[in-house]
């Protein structure tokens, strides 16, 4: 069927809705999901649709929201559980990591825990210090979780209704970057993607570019910038941080003996960490340059708009590494 | 509300007896180091709360609680071999020997777990209410909470949407005095704890002696028709006491309090107290009838003991890798 | 506690009069693209909160609040000019631009600042009161908590501190009936926000209408006298309105609550209620007088903009890298 | 002077009675920090010196622990915040992280948080897996905090020291497993250690050992065992996650060109990942083999003793991961 055109948001308002539809189980809950219709309007119209049952406004109590859904998930429900941006999220941490992520393995399986936990991840806006963040990494690094976070509308769509599906909980974060941006979606209500499988966004072969979420699309554009000059670089959108792809990744830098990691966050103890040891480790032999990594400043990110445009990289930042290492 | 009859209330002082001979035999074990660890909590001086409020449950109804989660299991009926095969990281365990004293489940029983973060198994209980409600099942949540536990914002947000929504939970606040070594007057800047249950719309039930079975039982069941009548969530305060310290490793406070602790014993142990009513009440009922009872406990647990100890440890990497995932 | 004489009323309806002002050149500021961002809450409606709650405050007594924090520091006398060029993210501004309207302060005015995770400036409050009890500095801490803040963990850990330790802590609740879209009845339990009061210690002095200055002056100054006597911890609940929505980029409530909004406006805006009191009370105000306050505060405001305006932006790596940490 | 023989938690109890003794905005609060003595004891006696005016038994109430102490130390105190382990730090993670971290940036330098989280860190003696964490690198992802954590008694006698009386804020974390074991300290009550500097725990020129916390006594083991062998490795103990010693470790590593990187923690988005990404963009030209890194298994961990000690490595693996390498 031919693809319909949306931006992401609109593109996770549908798989969410569809999934909605299509399961009784699953339902939404978070501080204005409803009669606000979304604080990023994810959820708009939902309530008028599905009702106060299941599009359920929340008190500002992250903690709680985060552990209600878990059990709301242990005892046959498919919980939808939205925290307005990822910084709130750190509230939730122990429900998130401590609960959702390991009362499988407390029992031995005797528990599952289908909860999606969305967040709007990322910056922008002047929204200062304490709400810019891209930690998925602080989540990503314990077992028992799933995290996910998407860099188009397409994969927006897929991506969000696999982790409704799955039996595990997911941390699926939205870059508020990306919301407005528009992409193709696939007009196939069952159109799931592989848990932990990452995608080739723009093939080449002198560099390998490796990131998720938003800094997709500044590698993306290096990418086209680079072409210019003739430089073909590979853009690996790894879609979950975990379980991460890594084979992906490294089947790409034998190819191109060349890479740079592009990610929103801090450097320390990062996304681009993690995927740079990896390939040292096991394509030692492929390596033809060190491998780069391009982030944000290690500051808290300040209002001041010339200040805060200063803090984060861009696709220029990318050629810039990009051209360190041909 | 039934009134409890002989046989029911012989039931109860097996299953506190059962419960007793269980906790004092892992506190042996663990002296052997028969059982391993560093958590180790036990139920003994509470066993009627956990009876009398556990006696109103029906087959839907659920129970969580935290790591003191012996007791529960055992009165839902989970099989004490395969408890004590847990307590001993066992692969016969309820929970495969991957969680231990603090993580006993049996999802065939409505058991939900004990949970050893404070406060981090409540919110999880407003969760599984929220699906009974959702599904319109009628079952009612019993979730356990500690004293100490009320004063953690787990508490606060669990209750408020437990009260906000008329979940049908019952919080069964256990006061035993203590929060490890913290008197409740020294972590909570109103003691009376049940207090709190008005700050979220959740009926409050007040107090309750929770070393009488009979007033627990009584008291739990006003609570229980509120939830049961659709009026939403409600709270009892249980006033008890623990024999055992903290956990197993707690010596000081055996000694520190070792008064105290006496008193309790001599004065409100929450079997004698049973006992005696059942011989004052019954004439049929005589002191080897109870003394059977003792018995037939402890070759219950003789024999959870030698399951336990029979039984293989988990020891390769597929066993560990196993359960973090559904697959 | 003093009646407020004329001169101290003419001062309340300056200051409420110059929030007013600064907010709403605030708002049209944000409309015309020279305040830019995403978070701008604004105080207008709630001007007479503020204004008769920190009226009490001395020299050495302390203030912090939310996002919402503007008024707060035009009261303690912080330079309009320093507060527009924080919005605007100049170098000159009170936080050097780094902060933004949500994070506003001023040491030498005990103004401990403007915090936007909700709840997270509850349990500052009660550290800055457990240093002017533990050097015993006779300081209160005024700390102010949005409706929608009492269900979060952070409210309860924090008053809980308070009510245990009996810190100096003066918890305002304003209830403006909102928190973002959410209506306190939707999301807390028991909507009556200053009975939590009770579950930690902390004297409950209940409630009062956040529009009149008077009143709220008089509620304000019981609860310090009883703060100051050495009683511990107090908790007034104001209900107040607030006129620009949740923030400026909050378009929907000025519309879905236009009848609302306008009914708080003719009958409740605490400025006319003021005003009118002025006014009849003392024959030597006249409306002239009033309106020469007013337009005392466009020039105050005009001036702060021009400044801000005619103010860098910080925009080097040495600005950005400064003052993450103490070197 | 002569040195004193200590184990761990005695140099720790040292540390802090000194402070407090020197300084009287020092205190120290936390759970059962005052008549249980302190859950490691850490606090042995204190209530008795200090009273209850600087020995502050709190209610289980982590977040609020993490607030009012950076409060306190905005105020002018000098708060020491003991959480009983840090797995219980999780629930204030935005209190540490988006407050203590971040109070000084908000405000352009108006304010400093002195303030010192204490938390026993690490597994062992099956406390199972959500009391079974050692995930310094969540709070050292964050720049306004520093992080650490020591490994011997005579570092923690001068880390603590130099921590308390910094104007920063410091998550220090205290591995459990280490607690016991003596070591000699130095007798000199203004003995402190400087900030991010790491410390070479023993001389080598075949390969270099990274690590901090407990995972320094398994390479310094392995390195013993190496020696027999005629192996030669270098131990660096970076002391802190943040701010990261990285000309200390490239040092080493320029002179071995080899490196194994130990840690307790799970494998991904950690220690070993930054310090793997770290070597091989600087020291390129001196990289004779990949950069390996030792971990736990990456599951939550189980209660069994036997799967225990199956999650976690000790010194054979570092052993065995120098040698794939050499
Ligand atoms: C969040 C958290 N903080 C601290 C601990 C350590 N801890 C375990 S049990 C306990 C005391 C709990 O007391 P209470 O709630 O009264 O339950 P009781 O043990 O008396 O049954 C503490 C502080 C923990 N497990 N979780
Ligand atoms: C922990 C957290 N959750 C959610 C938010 C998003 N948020 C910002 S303000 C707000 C509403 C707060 O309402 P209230 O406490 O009543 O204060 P008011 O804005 O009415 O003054 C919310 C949900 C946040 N900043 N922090
Ligand atoms: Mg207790
Ligand atoms: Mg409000």
């Amino acid at each position: 069927m031919a693809d319909k055109n949306l931006p992401m948001r609109e593109a996770l308002r549908l798989a969410l809705q569809e999934e909605m539809r299509r399961d009784e189980r699953v339902f939404i809950m978070g501080e204005e999901v409803g009669q606000w219709q979304g604080t990023h309007k994810v959820t708009r119209g939902f309530l008028e649709e599905f009702g106060e049952k299941r599009v359920r406004d929340t008190p500002i109590a992250e903690m709680g929201i985060g552990g209600l859904a878990v059990g709301a998930a242990m005892a046959g429900l498919r919980p939808v559980a939205e925290f307005m941006t990822i910084n709130f999220a750190f509230l939730a941490l122990d429900a998130i990591v401590n609960h959702a992520a390991k009362v499988r393995y407390f029992f031995d399986g005797k528990f599952k825990a289908p909860v999606v936990f969305r967040a709007a991840t990322g910056w922008g806006d002047q929204a200062t210090a304490s709400h810019s963040h891209t930690p998925e990494v602080i989540f990503a690094h314990f077992p028992g979780l799933y995290v996910c976070s998407p860099s188009n509308s397409a994969d927006a769509y897929g991506l969000l209704k696999t982790s409704i599906r799955d039996d595990n909980p997911v941390l699926f974060t939205e870059s508020i970057g990306l919301y407005r941006f528009p992409g193709p979606v696939p007009d196939e209500p069952d159109y799931t993607l592989p848990i932990g499988k990452g995608d080739i966004k723009h093939e080449g072969s002198d560099v390998t570019l490796v990131s998720y979420g938003r800094a997709v699309s500044w590698c993306l554009k290096a990418a086209k910038e680079l072409a210019k000059e003739g430089i073909s670089a590979e853009v690996v959108d790894v879609r979950w941080l975990r379980p991460l792809d890594t084979e992906l990744i490294f089947e790409s830098f034998r190819k191109t003996n060349r890479a740079v990691i592009v990610e929103e966050s801090h450097q320390f103890y990062s996304f681009g960490s993690e995927v740079a040891a990896q390939i040292q480790e096991n394509c030692f032999d492929y390596m033809d340059a060190p491998i780069k990594r391009v982030t944000q400043h290690d500051v808290p990110v300040p209002f001041s708009k010339p200040l805060e445009d200063l803090t984060y990289p861009d696709h220029t930042d990318v050629i810039k590494a990009v051209k360190e290492i041909l | 509300m039934a009134k409890p009859n002989k046989d029911t209330l012989l039931e109860w002082y097996r299953q506190m007896t059962l419960i007793r001979e269980f906790e004092e035999r892992c506190y042996q074990l663990y002296e052997e180091k028969r059982i391993t660890g560093v958590y180790l909590h036990l139920y003994s001086g509470h066993e009627a709360v956990a009876v009398g409020a556990m006696a109103h449950l029906t087959e839907k109804d659920h129970t969580i609680t935290a790591y003191r989660d012996h007791a529960q299991a055992l009165i839902l009926g989970v099989d004490p071999r395969l408890l004590m095969a847990e307590m001993m990281g066992r692969k016969t365990g309820v929970s495969g020997g991957k969680g231990g004293s603090m993580h006993l489940a049996s999802p065939e029983h409505n058991f939900w777990g004990g949970y050893a973060i404070v406060g981090g198994h409540l919110p999880l209980a407003s969760g599984i209410a929220f699906e009974a409600q959702y599904n319109d099942t009628g079952a009612v949540v019993l979730s356990y909470v500690g004293d100490g536990a009320t004063n953690n914002g787990y508490f606060h947000e669990a209750l408020n949407f437990a009260g906000l929504w008329d979940l049908p939970v019952l919080w069964l606040i256990e006061n035993n005095g203590y929060g490890m070594g913290t008197e409740t007057e020294r972590a909570a800047g109103n003691p009376r704890l049940h207090d709190r249950a008005d700050s979220y719309g959740v009926k409050d039930f007040e107090r309750v002696d929770g070393q009488n079975v009979l007033e627990v039982y009584d008291k739990l069941g006003k609570a229980y028709d509120h939830i049961r009548a659709g009026k939403g969530s409600a709270l009892v305060e249980v006033i008890t006491y623990r024999y055992r310290g903290h956990g197993v490793s707690d010596k000081q406070y055996d000694t520190l309090k070792q008064k105290e602790l006496a008193e309790w014993k001599a004065n409100q142990d929450p079997i004698t107290i049973l006992g005696v009513h059942l011989l004052s009440e019954y004439k049929t009922v005589n002191e080897e009838d109870l003394a059977g009872i003792r018995e037939m406990n402890v070759k219950v647990v003789d024999e959870a003991v030698e399951f336990a100890e029979n039984s293989p440890f988990p020891n390769t990497l597929e066993e560990l890798y196993a359960n973090v995932y559904v697959d």
